[in-house]
């Protein structure tokens, strides 16, 4: 699949940069002075305890919180306040904890939907849905097709997703994600909830979008074991607060990572 | 320029150069905001009971009032013996049937449906009663049994600013009852077994059931509660104009209220209730003339609009903090 | 079973995401065309007593009444935004084509029903903007603000009826190809006609923006607008846009209520809010989010009491007329909540389960 | 069709591509249900295609006689590489995709394999991993990218690159398009078209080589037989490397110039089969057997009235539909009837199952059951039983429409001359009969008599009717001690007619009497033990359960019934049977690809299990290898059941009595 893209971000240089980012909602705070980056083309996980505030560091990336203080740099811009479909125009796509798909339409709708920022055709062409609108249609079709094909969900193409099963769900839901052609792909916990061999499947899907589209990719996961095969590096949060940042290696010998959560029975 | 003082300046000249009129107005506004309270009283119930936007809430009171009128007039006519307090009686029954059967033949039905289909749902059942109110007592508008009922009659006026006000007896009785309705709905829940067991379910219907009431028993009394405070609300309005299916209209200015209360505090859709009743009516009052009259038949919309766009969560509904 | 898949493949996109992808719905739907725009006019002329009759009080206001129906459909059933105002919205429309044919009487009057839609959905677009902040059930009560204030404008500002006496509209005659389509000369086939196209021509239209980038933005939003609004859709438009649409759609039937089915003249009266819950459950009943469910709401909902008060006459039963129109109204109601018990999703599921049966016959599954 | 004249100019298959891209280059020529839909290539692109291909193999050094492997699924791109290597005058050689690493080697070792073209990563890891075993090998070429980003490419290439380069060269020069003109202008009748390994019943499999001419003479002569035209539409889902493909649809396809579609994956064959609904179709025995058993298993789950429709006019059907279907006499009630139960349940059903095109179908490979045949033919399918073989490029024998029964299999087919040996060996002589065995002269030699006949191996006999009856392998009909004739493959079908038989094996050469091993039918079977709530875990389980060996003991006892009333086999009833505790597996080698038991094998196999049931014990113990889809081995054990059987007297005994 031929991919454009709009920034001149070289493979390793950082993507995207968080620096010292506070969150709170009302008094509760959610993260505290936060700093990590992500360099382009890597894996790059964000694990901690429950309540961590892993989540609510995504909605701040994508825009849907905006942070009480500090900043974030994405793409060499740094933006004081965006609204999460700026941040999906910039090219940050992003998937759920628990799955957000649109459960009223089918697997193929929503993938499509994800591309709802490349299609330009009018008002007036989508009402006749003939010329000009349809040849679009089809384009954004067989976009949609190869990652149908990619990620091996063709037998379910025109199923309402809120038929599917949980892991296919998810599945799909990558797929809307990568319908956007995103430069960062966010993944909210993707093998929440799965069996092993959905887990297995999911993190080769992972590894292969990673390879094949070259797309980075920040993931919060549970499951220690997939994170540490998956991820090139780990930023691990307690209680909102950025404990250790490194290689797997490194944040397994972490002290201060082992007492607040690997040695937690999970 | 002139238009703009009409707007601004002359409707104030007016309330200073004759405040009594202005107490009048207030007065009026205030019984009014009084009984939209009430309404939007029995909306409240539901909604926190069983989280049902209850849209038969209006019906439900021009369908108790007709009731009421309706047995009276058969039992008069048959010279049946003090026939406003057996037709007050039946009435209440009748209420009490129809709370059971919505629960049996609606709400049990839908559980665990969507809100949105139940609100559909009381959209059919409004309806029905409509369709059932008029087959039973016909379309044309009757008179409420004021002074059957022991409520006063006449006004009482007195020299206020230099100038005369006049309160309606009814509006009076009206201001008192509704008062001591809500007092005894907040005692009744405050202190009493199944009160507490409402106020649980509000918030999660597991915790009702540990009190030991099933949720189609509770669903039975909000909606049987609701029932009489409709049937009061209805006296109330009948005994101020007519009971007809007009009612019906007024009794969607509950809704107004609401968007100012928040569909579940009690005491927002009173204080609610208040602002719409007052503003509707200094609006009618100064500004009506204005626009040759009429608006307080959207005023009290545009008031919980405006509103709105400032709190979208109303006067006493906490922030929605959304999660993803 | 009458389904005969075997042997239809697809060998383009184009012919894969057609509306009608399987030829034999593509036949249906084609003989049903026939039947309304040649079978039925043909009854008509044989027969002109009952002609007349069905195409006056069953067909027009049928399709009027499906054209609303797809418009307020547009806005709850595939944006999900409540709305309670789609009477006043019809209402704008009927006032507005009526102003312009009085101020331009030499322009067609089919051009002004269209316009008089844009009017309406500038209307529309206005009252939509509140749901950027409100939502759900408080949207439905904003929804009400314009229901009412319109209402008051058409009977307080009288330059909207032309300042008669009667405070009513009164539809002046026009003709369109030499023959009186509106007014008192207006033959029901005539205005049948007119109405038919509209209401085809709208309804392809409407499917069409329902199956391409627009609507899946819409029922995006309806699904889960957060999501939504991660995928780069902003809410305000995508909302304001269903809207302006939905309205468009209530007030062009709006505007033909008046002018091709009254074809005399209307009271403000007639887009009360009870016609707007009259609209509300017809989608309802038809189905949320589905077209073909419109026209089965509104055939239910308006064509079933006819039916029923012509049972009643027919059986020769001692009802009277406003006995059976209270019936009809409880019945509707009866009708919506029984519905919403057996499948909440309204007659256009039943529909395609009956179809999806008939597809893998004689399988059950 | 094609004309005698043509014959003599068009005698390899790159002739008749030519030939169809220039006669009805508009017209399709292949589909593939890929990314949602039917691709399709008209005979013009897809000859272009396989000039491209043709030039880039050209260009990596493929020549005359070398061989081109092709594993993998029913893709276009592999049958380019088909024709593309005949149009270099190379050798295709496909392989199952399904065999395992080992067999894929020995295969590409024993045929001196250059090129491999490989589907997708699955395949490309199994060549390589025996890689150092073919010393030939040159280049893997492959289809799907997917996986193999990381791979080293240095003898890696994708397929759709080299077509690329292909048409890259025909674009820029025109010498590029004569050459390929040349090359397939120098193509000869005796050129080798291909190489294809029969999966043997017995020991490693051979390869079967095929002339060019002879492959398009026999193809050419059933188009005729069976009135194909470009008209007509396949679904090639049946193993590449099988002959039932290449013949009937590579083959058929050229010469009649029909559209051949490639399903999108294995598992969506039924979907896609229903979308294309093919005119011409084929598949053995047990597919229409699982398909049927799916069908009623489905209509079980129906409502009560439709339910007593359905088996109302299926009923109609037995009775009266393959009299209408063979234009035979047939009352006037009946037809109509017939007519309802045709737009209510026959028309609906074939939809449904996608044969509601289907002008001309066939079975072969084993018997099958009157009942299940004459089931799809009532329905109005035209389906019919041939005889082939790889050895003859398939057809030996085919049934004539309106000329039908499910006990034999027809007359010769056209242009083939059969012979019955004295032994009752089958021998024939065909337009396709194969060249030989590749380098395998002896095997060529005990096969062919001198005066060029290939020995079947099947012994059978012609009915009155000139229809040919096969008993069993010729090798395999044995005798008892007492001298009875014994065909284990004859009784072991009578058993196989049972839904819920799913395989069985006989024993009883040189043995006092018959023994059968049974594997059950886990679909029919699961499905009766859940209405009858049976409770099971496991295939062992349920094949272990006492009620079902009630159930198989019934069926048993019917098929020494219906074996006493034949003269010939009333000697040799079932004595003994068991039911084995797991399934019959081509991936430990006891059924061959093509799903036919190995009985050599299994007996060595389940030695155990054949001695007890000739020791006279109830039950014995058993320990089998077995393995896994993914490769990994693993052992199962299981104490197994031995039921004996009563027998019947011969009927011919009691008339006589």
């Amino acid at each position: 699949m031929t991919h454009h893209r709009s920034d001149d971000i070289a493979p390793g240089d950082i993507l995207l940069a968080v620096e010292n980012v506070s969150l709170a909602f009302g008094g509760v705070k959610a993260i505290t002075e936060v700093s990590f980056d992500i360099r382009k083309g890597e894996i790059r996980a964000i694990i901690g305890p429950n309540g961590a505030g892993k989540t609510s560091m995504l909605n701040v990336i994508n825009g849907f919180y905006n942070p009480n203080e500090g900043r974030i740099t994405f793409a060499g811009r740094t933006r004081p306040r965006m609204k999460p479909y700026e941040a999906a125009s910039q090219g940050i796509a992003r998937t759920f904890q628990n799955v957000a798909l649109f459960k009223g339409m089918s697997t193929l709708d929503n993938i499509m939907a994800g591309r709802t920022l490349k299609m330009r055709r009018n008002f007036f062409w989508q009402a006749l849905r003939h010329g000009p609108a349809l040849d679009e249609e089809i384009e954004h079709r067989k976009f949609c097709e190869e990652i149908i094909d990619f990620l091996e969900i063709e037998h379910i193409r025109k199923t309402p997703v809120g038929k599917l099963p949980y892991g296919l769900q998810k599945r799909v839901e990558l797929g809307r994600a990568l319908a956007m052609e995103p430069t960062l792909l966010l993944l909210d916990e993707p093998m929440a909830g799965m069996n092993l061999e959905e887990k297995e499947d999911m993190s080769r899907f992972v590894i292969d979008v990673n390879n094949h589209y070259g797309t980075t990719i920040a993931l919060i996961e549970h499951d220690i074991g997939v994170v540490m095969d998956l991820s090139d590096r780990i930023v691990v949060l307690e209680y909102g607060r950025k404990i250790a940042d490194g290689t797997p290696a490194e944040v397994k010998s972490d002290q201060k990572v082992i007492d607040a959560y690997l040695g937690v029975a999970h | 320029m002139d238009i703009l003082y009409k707007i601004f300046i002359d409707p104030f000249m007016q309330m200073g150069a004759a405040p009594d009129l202005l107490v009048q107005a207030l007065w009026e506004g205030l019984v009014g905001g009084v009984l939209y309270a009430l309404i939007a009283l029995g909306f409240v119930l539901i909604f926190k009971a069983s989280g049902v936007f209850n849209f038969a809430q209006g019906i439900m009171m021009v369908f108790a009032a007709l009731t009421l009128v309706g047995l009276y007039e058969w039992m008069a006519r048959h010279g049946v013996p003090a026939p406003a307090a057996i037709a007050l009686v039946l009435t209440i029954g009748v209420m009490y049937v129809l709370a059971v059967s919505i629960e049996k033949f609606v709400l049990r039905p839908l559980v665990n449906q969507p809100d949105i289909i139940l609100f559909m749902a009381t959209f059919g059942l409004t309806f029905v009663l409509v369709g059932l109110g008029e087959l039973i007592f016909g379309g044309e508008p009757k008179q409420m049994i004021t002074e059957q009922l022991w409520l006063p009659k006449g006004s009482i006026d007195m020299k206020i600013l230099g100038g005369l006000v006049s309160l309606q007896k009814i509006d009076i009785a009206a201001a008192v009852i509704a008062s001591a309705m809500v007092a005894g709905l907040a005692v009744f829940f405050q202190s009493t077994r199944i009160g507490r067991a409402l106020r649980a379910v509000a918030d999660d219907h597991q915790a009702a059931l540990s009190v030991g009431i099933s949720l189609n028993q509770i669903w039975v009394i909000v909606w049987f509660t609701a029932g009489i405070v409709a049937l009061a609300t209805g006296i109330m309005w009948g005994a101020r104009s007519d009971v007809s299916f007009a009612l019906e209209i007024i009794a969607l200015k509950a809704l107004p209220v609401l968007i100012l209360g928040g569909f579940t505090s009690i005491p927002g859709a009173i204080v609610g209730g208040l602002i719409i009743g007052v503003g509707e009516k200094l609006g009618e009052f100064y500004w009506g003339p204005l626009l040759g009259g009429g608006i307080e038949s959207w005023l009290a919309y545009f008031i919980a609009l405006a509103f709105l766009l400032f709190r979208p969560q109303g006067l006493f509904g906490e922030k929605i903090i959304e999660r993803i | 079973m009458f389904y005969r898949e075997t042997g239809q493949y697809k060998t383009t996109y184009a012919a894969d995401m057609a509306v009608f992808p399987i030829l034999q719905d593509r036949i249906a739907l084609g003989l049903m065309l026939l039947a309304v725009a040649v079978g039925v006019p043909l009854f008509a002329m044989l027969f002109p007593a009952t002609g007349n009759y069905f195409l006056q009080v069953i067909m027009i206001p049928f399709l009027i009444f499906a054209l609303a129906a797809i418009g307020l459909n547009i806005l709850t059933g595939y944006t999900g935004l409540m709305s309670l105002g789609s009477g006043a919205f019809m209402g704008v429309g009927a006032f507005a084509c009526y102003k312009l044919t009085t101020i331009f009487p030499d322009v067609p009057i089919v051009i002004w029903v269209v316009v008089s839609g844009v009017f309406s959905c500038l209307v529309g677009v206005l009252f939509g903007l509140p749901s950027l902040r409100i939502k759900g059930f408080y949207l439905a009560v904003a929804t009400l603000a314009a229901q009412f204030f319109l209402q008051w404008c058409f009977v307080r500002i009288p330059w909207l009826f032309n300042y008669n006496a009667s405070g009513a509209i009164e539809v002046p005659e026009r003709t369109l190809f030499g023959l009186a389509v509106t007014g008192a000369n207006a033959t029901p086939l005539a205005r049948y006609f007119v109405v038919l196209a509209v209401v085809a021509g709208m309804t392809w239209v409407a499917s069409n923006l329902i199956h391409g980038r627009i609507g899946r933005s819409w029922m995006a939003v309806r699904d889960m607008d957060i999501a939504a609004q991660l995928m780069g859709i902003q809410l305000l438009p995508a909302k304001l846009l269903a809207f302006a649409v939905s309205s468009f759609y209530c007030g062009v039937a709006g505007a033909m209520m008046v002018f091709f089915w009254y074809a005399t003249g209307a009271e403000p009266e007639v887009f009360s809010i009870r016609q707007s819950f009259f609209v509300l459950s017809m989608i309802i009943i038809g189905g949320l989010g589905s077209l073909v469910g419109s026209f089965f709401g509104a055939a239910l909902i308006y064509i079933m009491p006819i039916v029923l008060g012509a049972i009643a006459n027919w059986s020769g039963a001692p009802i009277s007329a406003a006995t059976i129109e209270h019936l009809r109204v409880m019945l509707t109601g009866a009708l919506i909540i029984f519905f919403l018990i057996v499948e909440p999703h309204g007659l256009a599921r039943l529909w395609q389960i009956a179809k999806q049966k008939l597809r893998i016959w004689p399988f059950p599954y | 069709m094609t004309t005698a004249s043509e014959h003599s100019s068009l005698d390899t298959f790159p002739k008749l591509y030519a030939r169809n891209a220039k006669l009805r280059g508009a017209r399709p020529a292949l589909r593939f249900k890929d990314r949602g839909i039917w691709q399709t290539w008209s005979w013009a692109q897809s000859w272009d295609q396989v000039r491209a291909l043709a030039l880039a193999f050209a260009d990596i050094g493929v020549g005359h006689g070398d061989k081109v492997a092709i594993v993998g699924a029913n893709r276009p791109a592999l049958y380019w590489a088909i024709a593309a290597a005949q149009t270099l005058r190379a050798v295709p050689v496909p392989v199952y995709a399904d065999a395992v690493a080992d067999e894929l080697a020995y295969v590409l070792e024993n045929a001196d394999v250059k090129i491999v073209v490989a589907q997708d990563q699955e395949q490309v890891d199994k060549v390589l991993s025996s890689a150092e075993r073919l010393p030939l090998l040159a280049h893997v070429v492959y289809d799907e990218e997917r996986g193999l980003e990381a791979y080293d490419k240095a003898r890696l290439t994708p397929i759709a690159g080299m077509i690329e380069r292909g048409r890259a060269m025909l674009a820029k020069d025109p010498a590029a398009a004569a050459r390929i003109e040349a090359y397939v202008a120098a193509g000869r009748g005796e050129d080798v078209s291909i190489i294809l390994y029969t999966s043997g019943t017995t020991g490693r499999s051979k390869g079967v080589v095929m002339s060019a001419a002879g492959s398009v003479a026999a193809a050419s002569d059933t188009v005729a037989f069976d009135h194909l035209s470009d008209n007509d539409e396949v679904l090639a889902y049946l193993p590449l490397a099988w002959v039932g493909d290449h013949y009937l649809n590579y083959a058929q396809a050229l010469v009649a110039g029909f559209c051949m579609a490639c399903p999108e994956s294995a598992d969506t064959v039924q979907q896609d089969l229903r979308e294309i609904g093919p005119t011409f179709y084929f598949a053995p025995p047990r597919v229409f057997e699982s398909l049927l058993t799916r069908v009623m298993i489905r209509m079980e789950d129906a409502g009560g009235l439709k339910k007593k429709m359905f088996h109302h006019y299926i009923a109609v059907a037995r009775q009266w539909g393959e009299k209408i279907l063979d234009g035979k006499p047939a009352p006037f009630g009946a037809r109509l009837s017939y007519a309802i139960g045709n737009l209510l349940v026959y028309a609906p059903l074939k939809n449904a199952l996608g044969f509601s095109r289907i002008r001309t179908a066939y079975t072969a490979g084993e018997a099958i059951g009157a009942d299940l045949f004459s089931f799809y033919r009532s329905l109005g399918i035209n389906l019919k039983q041939l005889y082939g073989q790889t050895e003859a490029f398939l057809y030996v024998t085919c049934q004539k429409d309106g000329a039908v029964r499910s006990d034999a299999v027809g007359p010769a087919a056209p242009n083939v001359a059969i012979r019955i040996a004295d032994d009752g060996e089958v021998l024939f002589k065909s337009p396709g009969r194969f060249v030989e065995y590749y380098k395998d002269a002896d095997k060529t030699r005990e096969t062919l008599t001198e005066d060029g006949f290939v020995k079947t191996g099947d012994a059978g006999f012609f009915d009155t009717d000139g229809q040919l009856r096969i008993i069993d392998r010729a090798k395999d009909v044995g005798k008892l001690k007492s001298g009875a004739m014994f065909a284990p493959k004859y009784i072991e079908n009578k058993l196989k007619f049972f839904p819920n038989i799913k395989e069985a094996v006989a024993v009883g050469d040189a043995k006092d009497f018959v023994t059968v091993m049974i594997n059950i039918e886990l679909a029919s079977v699961g499905n009766w033990a859940e209405r009858n709530n049976v409770s099971y875990a496991s295939y062992q389980e349920l094949a272990g359960h006492p009620r079902v060996n009630e159930m198989i003991e019934k069926h048993v006892d019917e098929v020494n019934r219906s074996l006493a009333r034949e003269p010939m086999m009333a000697r040799a009833q079932i004595a003994r049977f068991l039911i084995l505790h797991k399934e019959l597996d081509a991936d430990d080698g006891e059924l061959t690809r093509t799903q036919k038991v190995r009985r050599g094998f299994i007996a060595e196999r389940y030695a155990p299990l054949v001695n007890a049931l000739y020791d006279g014990s109830k039950n014995a113990d058993i320990r089998t290898e077995v393995t896994f889809e993914d490769g990994r081995k693993g052992a199962i054990s299981a104490n197994v059941r031995i039921t004996d059987m009563k027998m019947i007297a011969p009927e011919g005994a009691e008339k006589a009595a």
